[in-house]
């Protein structure tokens, strides 16, 4: 038994989650056709309390995500001389709680790693970069849960939040989602940053290669258009 | 309606206040040197702790701790002790209501306890307070001062008040904490504010009369030399 | 005739006449009137060169003051300093290396972490760490301050300790004179040092000294006699 | 070391941008701007911020919803200012204690009476989870652990939620002979035997969780929480609950050392994914809440430029709407309401930490506080 939590108010402790039963409706609701691209929903400068955050909203495609991301820095770090910044990811479920907290925290350090590569560390010594990842809502229609399919939306979330921060990046990343397989870019498509592969699927590691730089084309200049928008804006 | 002051001898103030079947028993420690992330530069820091009649302290003394905040850091002379800490640690030793449903009664004897042990301590304040708890009934549409449990559960609204008085606590400075709820009207509310303001008072009477009663205690030999 | 005073209440002095503020009274820069805060005796006394006025009252933490007489435990040394430790918990105060009689920059004292000085508190303001002297400032010479050997310290109620210190009619100490003979240092901080040529009767003096602030000076002298009693009697049991 | 020369001795004044002075002194910012009749913020001393709502998007009820496994089961997106407050509902089950029948009716009649007499036991509430994002993880922050408790109580002592609103109705699911499975709910079929069969030996309710995020934090936030809490409550559907006909009287029989007893199983209860009933709160005492602030003047603040003194400002101001820090910081008494457009309260919350709480100020709360519930409640007939 866990130690109770004194902080949180838990409500009645034999209380059940509710379990809904089999949907009797789903097989009968038509599934959309994947193949339309999905529609997409940039923003930047939607939270005042950080330094820098986007929006992302995405509808198609048989899902409905909206992630919302912030970034915390560059700050100051305690401790010892660090020549380069420190990047943390945190991922957060919604009220949703769909994913199990190591899924998040494994997708976390991957987005991490890629972002390690993306942000000019070396500009920023002594220094933490904290970037927080919201998932406001991530619905599906299959009930299987895939957490790879939203994460380059969250490397779309991410790149805006830096560049909104005003955070030196080498280039917007970008990446797409393709049979389980996930690639991201940077420099066109011509050097990938970050690869994730979940066992068992997506074994076609080429094709879905030029599937995602695809993706990551498209999503690099809906960037660009929401960064050049809100510059114009500014003007 | 009890009070008692300097009963704990290890820490620099403390009290007991008790008023019907609710008992807090408070302790101040202060001004002593604070943890670095607690310090105020310009301020004194209040750390305050209310622990409950049972079980372990959780979200609901958290609240009580942030409304007890309130009522005594404006009463505390904050200024006088810059980059000091000061503990204000209030033991609930009979909750006297319903705990999963209110927290009046023991939100205003920690008011009370805690304003005691300060003085206790002899922490520079800048006046006197006093502390009550009112409900109106149900049927009668009566307002009661200090509700009993059972009067409690059949109150339309719950009502704490915490005034700060000045003069010789004969006139009211300010309102320090009301905390109303329930279901209640304006009227309501400024019949609770007048009833409370006139039992604060008498408290207020009632609770400088104990204190003059321990300090002539303690003078009596300072006043043996002297003659 | 004392009157009572309590934090909120009138005080019964009006500005027309420089006034010294001392212990229980604040002046609030905002509303530039001076309040009461805490709860004790209000003593107002004029004299030819103005007027003090101060509220009387015992607690039992002590906050430094210019002037007060102390006895500190060495908690720290520093390059040019000693950390100091007057109260528990309350914060340090610094003991400057310079603050010695006879002091240089070669002539360095020789204190440990662990030894008891009797000092004098120069510098107090509120929003910095105070000051201990162990020397007489104003002519630069051993003024009785210094590190205490042996010996015992009490911790008594920092008003008992004034009493001791700045009444001269006070029995306690004359009373106890008259068993044995000893040597005292009194810090208002609420702490008496207290030495004795014999052991046995440094814990007489001790144990008289902790009931006696609880007593009415008229059972000052029986609560001596009977410890001192008690003491020797413990002795020859054995 | 000064006092060589003193005749040489400049004084410059040191200027600042509005946004720096707002940052080092907030005090003297927003005093001057107090003193232009005007709030940092650029509202008026007793204006309001714009609240604009987006009711249920997030929920499994909602029309554009695809998800099939979305457990939320009403939500509210609240926008006020830069901050957003982002509330989903949950539920839960939980089955009840039901006191044994017991053969004296008399005691049954008179624990229903007292019941009846218990003004608070009469209600639920809802357990809320606060989180107002910071950019910090960890342990929940003494701000959001007193949110959410205040929440609670509040939620409770208002009566919103009558606890017979949470029974659940609990029906069967019956599989025919020909293999195609129904349910039967009490009240659609009321002569059904096997429901009321087992109403009789089991009762369940429901427990309504919220979770509340704050985003973009700018100011206080209580009656932001509080008020996207009543929308996602009005918003709530609770879904319809079954058990299957086969659990209604299952036992079985454990055997432990050679002894035998038998239990009766925890029943299995699960929930339409389609059917539901609206959260029947009491609409009478839905309230909404807002937020004051008491300020001084400090005469020695105001800039005195000669060609503004038509305007006389009080000694001291009701400031409506909290925001921005440096309204937090510098303003110490607040006032916190809940209430209806029409005079009723259920939450009134003083604190008078700096400037003087009068009676007036009291009174023009509450009657800006009354005109704010209207506009809050009018909102969702809108939308």
């Amino acid at each position: 038994m866990k130690v109770q939590d004194r902080r949180r108010i838990l409500g009645p402790s034999n209380a059940k989650p509710i379990e809904f039963g089999a949907d009797r409706a789903a097989a009968s609701k038509a599934v959309k056709s994947s193949d339309e691209p999905e529609q997409l929903v940039l923003r930047t400068g939607v939270i005042e309390n950080c330094n820098g955050s986007s929006l992302v909203e995405v509808n198609g495609g048989g899902r409905q995500v909206s992630l919302l991301s912030s970034v915390y820095g560059p700050r100051a770090l305690r401790g010892s001389f660090t020549a380069m910044a420190a990047i943390s990811i945190q991922l957060q479920n919604g009220s949703q709680e769909k994913y199990d907290s190591s899924l998040l925290r494994e997708a976390a350090s991957f987005l991490s790693n890629i972002f390690e590569a993306v942000v000019n560390r070396s500009r920023y010594p002594k220094s933490g970069i904290d970037i927080f990842v919201y998932l406001t809502y991530d619905l599906e229609q299959a009930s299987r849960t895939n957490i790879a399919a939203i994460i380059p939306h969250c490397i779309t979330a991410v790149t805006l939040a830096l560049a909104d921060a005003g955070i030196e990046i080498v280039d917007l990343a970008g990446g797409g989602f393709h049979g389980g397989n996930v690639f991201s870019f940077i420099k066109n498509g011509e050097e990938i940053t970050g690869f994730w592969k979940d066992e068992g699927v997506g074994d076609d590691v080429a094709g879905s290669l030029e599937e995602c730089k695809r993706s990551y084309l498209r999503y690099k200049g809906l960037m660009v258009d929401c960064l050049m928008q809100k510059q114009v804006m500014k003007e | 309606m009890m009070a008692t002051l300097g009963l704990l001898t290890n820490v620099d103030g403390s009290s007991q206040f008790e008023w019907q079947d609710t008992k807090v028993l408070c302790s101040v420690t202060g001004p002593i040197e604070p943890k670095a992330r607690q310090e105020l530069p310009t301020r004194l820091a209040l750390e305050v702790v209310v622990r409950p009649a049972r079980g372990v302290p959780n979200t609901r003394e958290k609240l009580i701790e942030d409304r007890l905040r309130g009522v005594l850091t404006p009463l505390i002379v904050c200024e006088k002790y810059p980059r000091q800490l000061c503990q204000i640690t209030c033991q609930i030793l009979e909750a006297g209501e319903n705990e999963s449903e209110f927290a009046v009664k023991e939100l205003s004897c920690c008011v009370n306890a805690a304003f005691l042990a300060l003085l206790d301590a002899q922490v520079a304040l800048h006046s006197f307070c006093a502390s009550v708890s009112l409900a109106v009934l149900k049927e009668s549409h009566e307002l009661v001062v200090s509700p009993t449990d059972e009067q409690l559960r059949v109150s339309l609204s719950t009502h704490t008040l915490a005034l700060e008085l000045v003069a010789g606590a004969k006139s009211v400075q300010s309102v320090l904490l009301l905390d109303s709820n329930g279901d209640f009207s304006e009227d309501d509310l400024f019949k609770v504010l007048q009833l409370g303001e006139q039992s604060c008072l008498e408290l207020a009477q009632f609770l400088r009369k104990t204190i003059a009663e321990k300090i002539k205690n303690e003078l009596v030999r300072t006043e043996l030399i002297e003659s | 005739m004392s009157t009572l005073i309590f934090p909120g209440d009138e005080l019964k002095i009006d500005g027309d006449k420089p006034t010294c503020l001392g212990p229980g009274l604040y002046y609030d820069p905002v509303t530039q009137e001076i309040e009461p805060t805490n709860a004790g005796v209000e003593v107002v006394s004029e004299t030819k060169r103005g007027r003090t006025a101060y509220v009387e009252f015992n607690s039992k933490r002590y906050i430094p003051a210019v002037g007060d007489y102390v006895i500190g435990v060495i908690v720290g040394q520093f390059s040019d300093s000693y950390k100091v430790s007057l109260s528990s918990f309350s914060s340090s105060v610094t003991l400057s290396y310079m603050a010695f009689p006879n002091a240089s920059k070669k002539n360095k004292p020789t204190l440990k972490i662990g030894d008891l000085v009797y000092a004098r508190v120069c510098a107090a303001e509120k929003e910095l760490e105070a000051e201990i002297e162990c020397v007489d400032s104003t002519t630069g010479k051993d003024a009785g301050f210094g590190v205490l050997e042996g010996g015992m310290v009490a911790e008594i109620s920092p008003a008992f300790a004034r009493c001791m210190l700045f009444d001269q009619k006070f029995p306690f100490l004359k009373m106890l004179s008259s068993f044995t003979q000893f040597e005292v240092a009194i810090g208002v901080n609420g702490k008496i040092w207290l030495k004795c040529d014999e052991l046995r009767n440094t814990l007489a003096c001790y144990r008289s000294m902790l009931e006696c602030q609880k007593i009415p000076v008229a059972r000052y002298r029986e609560t001596i006699k009977r410890h001192f009693k008690n003491i020797v009697d413990a002795a020859a049991d054995k | 070391m000064a006092d060589t020369e003193p005749d040489s001795l400049e004084i410059h004044p040191i200027t600042f941008p509005p946004q720096v002075l707002a940052r080092i002194e907030p005090e003297l910012s927003l005093q001057r701007h107090l003193s232009l009749g005007i709030r940092p913020c650029l509202r008026k001393f007793e204006e309001f911020r714009e609240v604009h709502v987006d009711q249920g998007s997030l929920s499994r009820y909602s029309s554009s919803s695809v998800a099939t496994s979305n457990n939320i089961l009403g939500s509210n997106v609240l926008k006020c200012g830069s901050t957003f407050v982002i509330t989903s509902i949950t539920g839960g089950i939980i089955e009840e204690t039901v006191p044994l029948r017991s053969e004296d009716i008399g005691e049954e009649e008179l624990m229903d009476l007292t019941k009846q007499r218990d003004e608070v036991g009469k209600y639920a509430t809802v357990f809320p989870l606060v989180e107002v994002e910071r950019g910090r993880v960890g342990a929940p922050t003494d701000e959001e652990m007193t949110l959410s408790q205040r929440l609670h109580d509040c939620i409770l002592h208002a009566g919103i939620i009558p606890k017979t609103a949470l029974d659940v109705k609990c029906g069967v699911r019956i599989t025919g002979k020909d293999g195609d499975v129904k349910i039967v709910y009490p009240d659609e079929q009321a002569d059904d035997v096997t429901v009321s069969h087992l109403q009789q030996q089991k009762k369940w309710s429901y427990v309504l969780y919220a979770k509340v995020v704050v985003f973009s934090r700018t100011g206080p936030v209580f009656d932001l929480c509080w008020n996207s809490l009543i929308y996602a409550l009005k918003d709530t559907k609770l879904p319809r609950a079954f058990i299957d006909e086969r659990a209604t009287d299952f036992k079985m029989t454990v055997r432990t050392r050679g002894r035998s007893a038998t239990i009766r199983e925890t029943y299995d209860v699960k929930c339409d994914p389609e059917a539901w009933i609206p959260l029947n709160l009491v609409e009478s005492k839905i309230g909404y809440a807002s937020s004051f602030g008491i300020i001084d003047l400090d005469p020695e603040a105001q800039l005195n430029d000669d060609e503004d003194e038509n305007m006389e400002l009080p000694s001291s101001l009701l400031l409506a709407d909290i925001d921005t820090e440096a309204e937090e910081t510098c303003i110490r008494s607040t006032i916190s309401v809940i209430g209806d457009s029409s005079g009723n309260f259920s939450s009134v919350l003083l604190v008078g930490g700096g400037a003087k709480i009068t009676l007036d100020a009291i009174r023009n709360a509450l009657s800006l506080s009354k005109k704010r519930s209207a506009d809050l409640s009018s909102k969702l007939a809108r939308a």
